[in-house]
């Protein structure tokens, strides 16, 4: 019997995931230990975690490096999407804690478990293996399940977090199926190596097998990033689960799946970007238009954003089909954006919001700007950035993906694109009339800001008007965070 | 004293400003008065000392061009603030000043105790101001300034009583149907401009540019366009066929109104437009047939209305649009000496019935408000044996009446006759000569009848108002009859500066002086003139005692039948009932051009508000968004909440994007 | 010699029926049995898959596909208890009160 | 005679399978459920995978379907009423079925084409399956294999949180 | 110094609205002085540009400053002002004073909010003008509906959502289809080596037709749209109904201008041939609005949206003006655009007095004015017959050049047709002010009306001023603006192809001489209709398919 040969670990590749789990398992220690009614004690350590790990993921940029034998790597472009995952989580984590306490939900284990949602994704945006983004993607959803249902005592939650099951576990049904085509057609699951055997044995898109293994990762991806027609549970869920669980899924998960459909459609299946282009462009078009045309009617705010956020899914499609530079950049660019003008929104969601109703109709906001003028304008400009508007960072984003599909000649897609953005104004606007044109018919309950809130929706403003104004930094980053 | 030019206008403006700002707070209706009345005065003092500089220079020389500044200069298009002084707009200053002082003068009498009595001698001198730059541009467009601005006075004037619905209309029609001749003149301008530019490269408006360059110019087509759109312009302002209606409609205003600005002035510029651009008109054959054809008819159209109208200034006013037609007639057959001379003439005469029919209507009105009856001052048929009360009054207006009437030697004969004969004897319309002139004869012979209809009705026979207030009729104060005396006096001698040659008791004073402007135009005219054909003298005397036996004949009539026979008229009507009806309301064109027009555009523009605007456009765009909204509706319908549909849209969707593939 | 094909149809069958089962159940749990029948069709491709091509990585990936398998039941039973827990019931036909 | 006992296993594994389906009771389901499991297990053992079917039977028809079966029981779920309309589930079958003709397709129509591999019948009789697994595991895709327990973890205190007494 | 009076102008309303965050909302007082002071300021600021500036073509007070260099996108805070856009800044920077004070009483709720937007919407406007970089015109472009949308959703009257709705969403369908157009046409340009987005690296690109045709499409709707020009006019009126009066008359005088600017700046030049193609189209509509826009003002009930309409109208002329595309024509056009502003900006605030008073805006309600009011009935008169184009007021230069301009180039049809508008905007504006204004005064609620305040007074002396001024000496405006129009006439009539026409011309009309002489008439000279088929480029289709796919 030989000996197992430990290969080289490169530790440092992976010390984010780890320092981040470390933090985890810690929490769930303390949460055992430290009794306690209010809990957000742990959502100020999971940040000090989240902000370890940030400076962890930070220290990689620009020093590419692989570790355990090529399934996990370091890159600027894994880095990038990291870093927008922290973001998420941590702005989760700062309006989660008294959401928690006004529900009677407030149970310690949230926090580890975003941060175990967080580690599955720096997974799927850094792995390299076919296996690594599937368990790392496995770790996500089985902790989102989770988050979606953290709610227990309430229905909506539980329908929320089941249905999301449900139909996750479907879904990767589908995927791995998928990962088992291609797996069979190219003989190995790493990114790298699939690409170097496509061109080496020159296999191309007749190959029905690897033709068909990609187009059911494809779907199995865009269950992930919510793109029609496997958008469905999208809604649902969302509204379901709790307000801050629904900011984290909205942009964390969706910037995952991206990162990983993305690393696994452009560095292994680049031979066959003529098929996928036009699957992408029609799951593009499909997932902007239903997106936002079903927005258009809904009465519920946090679902008439879920339904925005599938349209937005839908945008950072039309980069995806650019496929080029500028249109890659403008995916990174538009995720960052997106989490903070998102988990902005959703954190004024959550400020008007009540025990048990959570005030949730746009109704409810009739005079909400007068009552509370600067959190009508905070929400203003996260409504304006969603709607693509200058000079928020909504708008520079789409700018940049729109710009790709342009260069790339995709001209009719970024009509269509522009098409949607301007319906969707008037789903965004329909907040601002009734928080602007229309008088207020009754109280609002719950606005009680707390520092960590305030920390969030400051984050959240600068995060849409800094790269709103002076995109060039953060664009240049995007820019340098490509792998090609 | 030429340079000064700019003074002409300058002064008017001054009044208009003093007496607009600070009017009201003057309130002493003498020093507004005076204020208005001196600053045309002062404009007349001066148009006296250019007259009379021009008079001292040789004829060719008696051009002037005085460029104050640049108005507009646009890539090859250049307008000048420049006034041009020659015989032609020296006769219009001083007709304008002239006219313009008296009627001030009357007006202080006249508007007495009315409320805006600042503000109708703002709107006065304002007038004056546009006018006198009509008359004084140099160039289309300082003209067009005048242009429209004497129609912007007459709005305000004509609506100066604007709380009367009819004031307010009639002000409305008059400026639109200006508008409508605005248009053509712009149009001509533009078609001018555009010639000369693109085939000669010469980029101008400038009259004497134009003049300079007027060889150049074919004789018909484009030119025959041109000077169409001008004469659309010209009937627009003129009251000529087919936009007459407004001018009887003007009469709304107050009479010193209808007198200096829809008798003197302002309705003869159309006249003034032709003389002044005759080099032009003249090289379009068709658009002088045009013209004479339109001025004729208007003569004559006009005259017969002007036979059954009750009211005392609406006669005047139809009356005033037919003699416009006599000039328009007069230009067209290239007499355009005559027409010039018509209009000043007319201007003394017309002006003088004006006003001393607004005297006669301030003493009706001022008796039948002592009587607190409420009946038409200004309506004939209450009228009757006013010679004996205001006598002033009457003698001016009657000499006036011989004036229009073409009696000898009132100056309406000269300049009438004149006009007939140049219709007789004209070389250009061929076979159309007779006609017209016909038809001028004939115009006259209402003319006489109607007019002399009017003096009898007004001033002889029995007073038809109630007894209790005929006491009360007097004679106008002085302020008012001053004028009256002066016009009267100018409508009797008037004519005799211009007397005909055949004549030759007198020199044609006012041929020479307008010679030099007319010159080229003959010159052009003598190109396309059918045979020289000479009428012998005894030709144009005979017509000269049958013009005379013709007006002769319309007051035998009018005599006849308002003073003699006072049963007539009414057995008249009820003969010819639908005729007097045609007659007496207007042959129906105001109902006419409302059913042709005025409704059709009305009920065009609502249908295309309520039904293009709100259902087709607005239908579209809510459409579309009623469309997306139903589509939202239905995709939303899909999303059913229920578990297995999800998983069903998401294997769907495989099976589709895979069989897209694997079956393509 | 039993060609692959044979192990690869058996197991999209599988996989199809596994489908079915999800499209046509109304039991939560019977639905996650399929869905666990569809991911044992997938396994026993890469098993398939992986004897042909005479590399391991496959029986690799089926052995982390059954540890996901497992921690998914454990999650997802969790879920359904705390579903029933509310609507005594986990019918997924009753999982109706989010829509549109 | 391989292609005989494939098939047979084959067969079990399909009817089991549908039975799956069309058991109105869950414990009948989950029952079928194990038995195709085997069936796959043996598939497994004709495909020298004997470690991954011994695993199958450990891990899927020992923990996992026992968790199924014990959580059907302590629901005390009965049988579906009615089940779904007849309409909705010739929807689900028939796109099931264009499912499997779209994979019988795509697998009847491709070649296979994946990079050969070092491990052959001979090898795994050499060394053993389980051996050349476990190395594989540790040296290769340790890394994944590190991921399990994290995901593991999470899945633990995930079904505490959701199920634990005390809110 | 002269580098930052752009900025510094664009930029003080800005600063202007953060010092107003600290001013407490209960002072109103405070907030409207500090914003008039304000926007006064800004107007005092922006006086130096006229003064400074050198007629020429070149753009002037230029700033150029790196602003994002990310990939291929190279975008720098490039602002300048040519003689087009200096007096619509100056315009800007004029009303606004204004429309601060004529919402003074008026708006007396939520007024710090109110003002806050006013500024905003300042600062878009400004810097849309003065945007010498593509990409930072659009984000001003856009940045401008904001406020705009909220003056009329909050401080509008009855209807104002749908009216604020429909105007955002209105003008952000054209917009975004033309930041498509702009991107590619970036692209386009980075191509050709263009190194970054100021608009000059664009000109003269000699795109193929069929480019230039989808491009100039999206540009022109999005110009169209604000100008806004028949039919897409609808979200016009309604915006200009519900807007308080503030909004109305900066919709008027500056927001419709930006559309037009679009076209002057933007679309024409950019654009050439697809210019040339589409200019009888874009004629068509123009006239079209104007005589469709008068007709509807003519029936309407409601006195702003008369006024609204008329803006349709006078419009329409600027587009003529525009697409004559010779020098008087454009200066008629950039004229009347600056007239416009004056006029219907005047005519709004009017409405603004009596609804203040009456609280109606319906024609029906009025009458008899005059009488009451003497002094309003005599502004309103002068701002009406500027509006109708009366010579000696603003609207009449203007006009007059627009049609003399259309009329000397190929559009001469649409010249004449268009000079009817002349007629019927005499007709509806006098037959409005007759029956607000004339009549007698039997409404009750209209005898204690009262006339116009001292600040009323105050607002609306400048713009009669200026209505005159413009009227009689418009040389000043005109002089500085000449360079840069002409400017863009030779740039869209450069790429005539020339070097096409050798060879097309004796295969396809061996004996039409006329043709020939096209390319070589003078500048400013209107080509002839019959020389337009052989300098036209051959149909999209013969040519190679540039469209991407």
């Amino acid at each position: 019997m030989e000996n197992i040969v430990i290969p080289a670990i490169n530790m440092a590749v992976i010390a984010p995931e780890v320092i981040l789990s470390l933090f985890a398992m810690a929490l769930l220690l303390i949460n055992v230990f430290v009794k306690g009614e209010s809990k957000a004690y742990l959502g100020y350590l999971s940040i000090a975690g989240i902000v370890v790990t940030l400076f962890s993921v930070v220290s990689g940029w620009g020093c590419p490096a692989e570790g355990f034998s090529g399934t996990i790597v370091q890159d600027n472009f894994a880095i990038f999407f990291k870093v927008i995952f922290l973001i998420a989580a941590a702005m989760s984590i700062l309006i989660t804690d008294r959401y928690l306490e006004r529900e009677g939900c407030n149970q310690g284990e949230i926090y580890p478990l975003i941060l175990f949602a967080t580690v599955g994704m720096m997974l799927m945006a850094a792995g390299t293996d076919l296996m690594t983004i599937f368990l790392g993607l496995e770790v996500l959803s089985v902790s989102l399940y989770i988050l979606a249902g953290f709610n227990r005592g309430s229905l909506k939650s539980n329908e929320a977090g089941l249905k999301y099951f449900l139909l996750g576990a479907f879904s990767t049904g589908f995927l791995l199926y998928g990962m088992a085509l291609t797996y069979g057609a190219t003989g190995t699951t790493k990114v790298a190596k699939i690409a170097a055997f496509i061109a080496q044995a020159g296999i191309n898109s007749s190959n029905l097998m690897l033709l068909a293994g990609m187009l059911l990762m494809a779907t199995g991806f865009a269950f992930k990033v919510a793109a029609a027609p496997f958008h469905m549970w999208t809604p649902d869920v969302y509204e379901g689960a709790p307000t801050p669980m629904t900011a984290f899924m909205s942009v964390g998960p969706k910037a995952a799946g991206f990162a990983a459909f993305l690393r696994v459609f452009l560095v292994a299946l680049p031979a066959l970007k003529a098929e996928w282009t036009w699957l992408v462009w029609v799951l593009a078009v499909l997932t902007m238009t239903i997106g936002n045309i079903t927005a258009l009617y809904q009465q519920n705010i946090k679902r008439m954003l879920a339904y925005s956020s599938i349209a937005h899914a839908g945008y950072v499609l039309v980069g995806f089909v650019a496929g080029n530079a500028v249109g890659t950049a403008g995916i990174l660019f538009y995720m960052l954006s997106y989490a903070f003008m998102n988990i902005g929104a959703f954190a004024i969601i959550i400020l008007v919001g009540k025990k048990g109703e959570e005030n949730n109709n746009v109704s409810d906001y009739a005079g909400f700007g007068y009552k509370h003028p600067i959190l009508g304008i905070a929400m203003c400009i996260f409504l304006f950035s969603l709607a693509g508007i200058p000079p928020a960072a909504g708008f520079i984003g789409k700018f940049y993906l729109f710009s790709g599909a342009i260069q790339a000649g995709y001209i009719w897609l970024a009509v269509i694109g522009v098409l949607n953005s301007a319906a969707s104004v008037y789903y965004y606007l329909r907040v601002m009339v009734f928080m602007y044109f229309k008088e207020s018919t009754e109280e609002f309950g719950w606005v009680k800001l707390s520092p960590a809130f305030i920390l969030c929706l400051l984050i959240a403003v600068a995060g849409v008007l800094i790269p709103g104004v002076l995109p060039g930094v953060f664009l240049d980053l995007a820019q340098k965070a490509l792998f090609m | 004293m030429l340079d000064n030019v700019w003074l002409i206008p300058l002064f008017p403006l001054i009044g208009f400003l003093i007496n607009g700002f600070f009017g009201k707070k003057i309130k002493n209706e003498t020093i507004i008065g005076a204020i208005g009345t001196g600053a045309i005065f002062c404009s007349f003092i001066v148009s006296c000392g250019i007259l009379m500089e021009l008079v001292g220079l040789s004829p060719e020389k008696r051009v002037f061009e005085k460029v104050m500044f640049t108005w507009i200069q646009a890539g090859n298009f250049k307008a000048d603030m420049a006034f041009l002084v020659d015989p032609l707009s020296a006769v219009m200053i001083m007709v304008v000043t002239g006219v313009g002082t008296l009627i001030h003068l009357y007006s202080i009498g006249y508007m007495h105790g009315e409320e805006g009595f600042y503000r109708f001698f703002a709107y006065l001198n304002l007038f004056c101001m546009s006018m006198l730059l009509l008359v004084l541009g140099a160039n289309m467009l300082v003209m067009f300034i005048g242009w429209e601005g004497v129609g912007l006075c007459s709005y305000l004037l004509i609506g100066y009583y604007f709380e009367k619905k009819s004031a307010g209309d009639a002000a409305k029609k008059a400026f639109v149907m200006n508008r409508v001749g605005d248009f053509g003149f712009l149009i001509g301008l533009f078609t001018l401009f555009w010639w000369f530019g693109s085939n000669a490269n010469i980029w101008t408006i400038n009259f004497m540019e134009i003049k300079a360059a007027s060889h150049l110019l074919p004789y018909g087509g484009v030119v025959t366009i041109a000077t169409l759109c001008f004469f659309v312009g010209a009937t627009g302002k003129s009251a000529q066929i087919p936009l007459y209606t407004w001018l009887p409609d003007a009469m709304e205003g107050p009479t010193p109104v209808s007198a200096l600005i829809h008798a003197a002035t302002m309705v003869t510029a159309g006249v003034y437009m032709i003389g002044r651009m005759s080099f032009v008109f003249i090289k379009a054959p068709e658009t002088m047939m045009v013209v004479a054809v339109v001025g004729a008819a208007t003569a004559i159209f006009a005259a017969t209305i002007g036979t059954a109208q009750n009211d005392i200034k609406r006669v005047l006013a139809y009356s005033t649009v037919s003699q416009l037609g006599f000039m328009f007639l007069a230009m067209g057959v290239g007499a355009f000496t005559a027409g010039i001379f018509h209009l000043m003439t007319h201007a003394f005469f017309k002006a003088c019935m004006f006003l001393g029919s607004g005297s006669v209507i301030h003493a009706m009105h001022h008796a039948l408000h002592h009587g607190h009856l409420h009946d038409d001052p200004q309506d004939m048929r209450n009228m009757g044996g006013l010679r004996k009360n205001m006598p002033i009054t009457f003698i001016t207006f009657f000499v006036s009446t011989l004036a229009i009437a073409g009696i000898f030697p009132f100056s309406g004969f000269f300049s009438k006759d004149e006009i007939l004969w140049q219709a007789f004897s004209n070389p250009f319309h061929g076979n159309l000569n007779i006609l017209l002139w016909g038809t001028g004869a004939i115009a006259a012979c209402f003319t006489a009848f109607y007019m002399f209809r009017l003096v009898f009705m007004t001033f002889f026979g029995e007073c038809r108002i109630n007894s209790k207030v005929k006491d009360h009729l007097h004679e106008s104060p002085l302020v008012i009859t001053i004028p009256l005396m002066v016009l009267g006096f100018l409508a009797t001698v008037g004519g005799f500066i211009g007397m005909p040659k055949v004549m030759g008791a007198l020199p044609n004073y006012f041929e020479h002086w307008l010679d030099p402007v007319f010159e080229l135009a003959s010159e052009y005219g003598k190109t396309y003139a059918h045979s020289g054909a000479h009428y012998s003298h005894a030709l144009e005397w005979g017509l000269m005692g049958g013009s005379i036996c013709i007006a002769v004949v319309g007051i035998l009539i009018a005599f006849t039948l308002y003073v003699k026979n006072t049963g007539a008229p009414e057995k008249f009507v009820s003969t010819f009932p639908a005729l007097h009806r045609a007659v007496y309301n207007k042959w129906y064109i105001d109902e006419l051009y409302d059913f042709l027009f005025v409704n059709p555009c009305k009920s065009f523009g609502n249908l295309l508000w309520k039904g293009f605007d709100v259902v087709i456009v607005d239908g579209v765009v809510n459409g579309t968004a009623k469309l997306v909204m139903g589509f939202s509706a239905a995709l939303r319908g899909l999303q059913s909440g229920y578990t297995h549909n999800y998983a069903m849209g998401m294997a769907l969707g495989v099976v589709a994007i895979l069989a897209f593939y694997v079956f393509r | 010699m039993l060609s692959i094909n044979a192990y690869l149809i058996l197991s999209a069958i599988l996989f199809a029926i596994g489908t079915i089962g999800v499209l046509t159940r109304r039991n939560a749990i019977v639905i996650f049995m399929c869905v666990e029948m569809m991911l044992n069709a997938v396994n026993l491709t890469f098993i398939a898959f992986s004897k042909y091509l005479g590399n391991l990585d496959g029986q690799i990936f089926v052995f982390f596909v059954m540890t996901v398998a497992a921690a998914e039941a454990a999650v997802g039973l969790a879920l359904m208890i705390a579903f029933f827990k509310n609507r005594e019931s986990i019918d997924v036909e009753d999982m109706n009160l989010l829509k549109w | 005679m391989e292609i005989l006992f494939f098939g047979l296993v084959a067969a079990i594994a399909i009817i089991s399978s549908i039975l799956v389906i069309t058991n109105k009771n869950p414990i009948n389901s989950a029952l079928s459920l194990i038995l195709t499991f085997f069936c796959l297990a043996t598939l497994y053992v004709m495909l020298e995978a004997p470690f991954m079917a011994a695993i199958q039977i450990i891990v899927y028809a020992g923990a996992i379907m026992v968790l199924i079966v014990f959580v059907i029981m302590l629901l005390n779920i009965r049988s579906e009423a009615g089940g779904r309309t007849n309409h909705a589930r010739f929807l689900g079958s028939m796109t099931g079925v264009l499912l499997l003709i779209l994979t019988w397709t795509v697998i009847g129509k491709s070649s296979l084409t994946g990079a050969k591999g070092a491990i052959d019948s001979a090898m795994i009789a050499k060394v053993g399956h389980t051996e050349l697994i476990g190395k594989s595991l540790f040296t290769e895709f340790l890394l994944p294999f590190e991921i399990t327990s994290v995901l593991l973890l999470a899945a633990i205190v995930g079904a505490v949180v959701l199920s634990k007494k005390k809110l | 110094m002269n580098e930052v009076i752009l900025s510094l102008i664009t930029f003080l309303p800005l600063a202007g609205v953060f010092l107003l965050l600290f001013i407490p909302s209960e002072n109103k007082g405070l907030l409207r002085g500090f914003t008039l002071a304000v926007t006064v300021v800004t107007f005092l600021a922006s006086l130096p540009l006229v003064t400074g500036f050198v007629t020429n073509a070149d753009y002037q007070f230029v700033m150029k400053m790196p602003w994002i260099q990310a990939g291929p996108f190279k975008m720098n805070y490039h602002v300048g002002i040519d003689g087009i856009s200096l007096w619509l800044v100056m315009l800007t920077t004029f009303i606004m004073p204004i429309a601060v004070l004529s919402t003074w009483h008026a708006v007396e709720e939520k007024v710090k909010g109110y003002m806050a937007c006013l500024l905003l919407l300042q600062v878009g406007m400004l810097g849309a003008f003065i945007s010498l970089d593509l990409f930072l015109f659009y984000i001003f472009w856009e940045v401008m509906l904001i406020p705009m949308y909220f003056i009329i959703g909050i401080w509008g009257g009855k209807n104002r959502i749908y009216a604020a709705v429909k105007f955002f969403i209105y003008t952000m369908v054209g917009s975004l289809l033309m930041l498509v157009a702009l991107i590619a046409l970036y692209f386009k340009g980075m191509a050709t080596g263009a190194p970054d987005f100021s608009l000059v690296n664009f000109f003269g690109m000699n795109l193929d037709p069929a480019t230039q045709t989808w491009m100039f499409l999206a540009f022109a709707l999005a110009f169209a749209i604000k100008v806004p020009m028949f039919p897409l006019h609808t979200w016009l009126p309604d915006a200009h109904t519900e807007a308080p009066t503030a909004g109305s008359v900066i919709l008027a005088a500056v927001l419709l201008k930006m559309g037009t600017y679009g076209y002057v700046r933007f679309a024409m030049p950019l654009f050439p041939q697809a210019t040339e193609r589409f200019t009888p189209l874009i004629a068509t509509l123009s006239v079209i609005g104007i005589i469709y826009a008068s007709l509807v003002a003519m029936v309407q009930e409601d006195v702003k949206k008369l006024v609204a309409y008329s803006s349709v109208a006078h419009l329409g002329f600027v587009m003529l003006g525009v697409f004559a595309l010779n020098q008087m024509g454009l200066q008629g056009g950039m004229l009347q655009m600056l007239n416009h502003g004056v006029s219907t900006g005047a005519l709004f605030l009017i409405v603004g007095i009596i609804y203040e008073r009456r609280h109606t805006r319906l024609i029906t309600d009025f009458g008899g004015l005059s009488k009451q009011m003497p002094v309003f009935a005599t502004i309103f008169m002068i701002v009406t017959f500027s509006s109708i184009g009366l010579p000696g007021t603003n609207g009449f230069v203007g006009e007059f050049l627009v049609l003399l301009g259309a009329f000397e180039s190929n559009l001469r049809w649409y010249a004449i047709i268009a000079s009817s508008g002349v007629i019927l905007s005499a007709v509806y504006m006098l037959w409005m002010f007759q029956r607000v204004m004339f009549g007698k005064l039997d409404n009750p609620k209209n005898q204690k009306l009262e006339d116009l305040n001292s600040r009323e007074i105050a607002i609306m002396v400048p713009l009669i001023f200026l209505i005159f001024f413009m009227g009689f000496y418009p040389k000043p405006f005109i002089d500085k603006m000449t360079p840069a129009l002409d400017k863009v006439i030779t740039q869209t009539r450069l790429t005539k192809p020339v070097a096409a026409q050798p060879q097309m011309l004796p295969a396809a009309m061996p004996h039409e001489q006329p043709g020939l002489e096209s390319p070589a008439m003078p500048a400013g000279q209107p080509a002839m209709p019959g020389a337009m088929p052989a300098g036209h480029p051959a149909m999209p289709g013969a040519m190679p398919a540039g469209h991407p796919k």
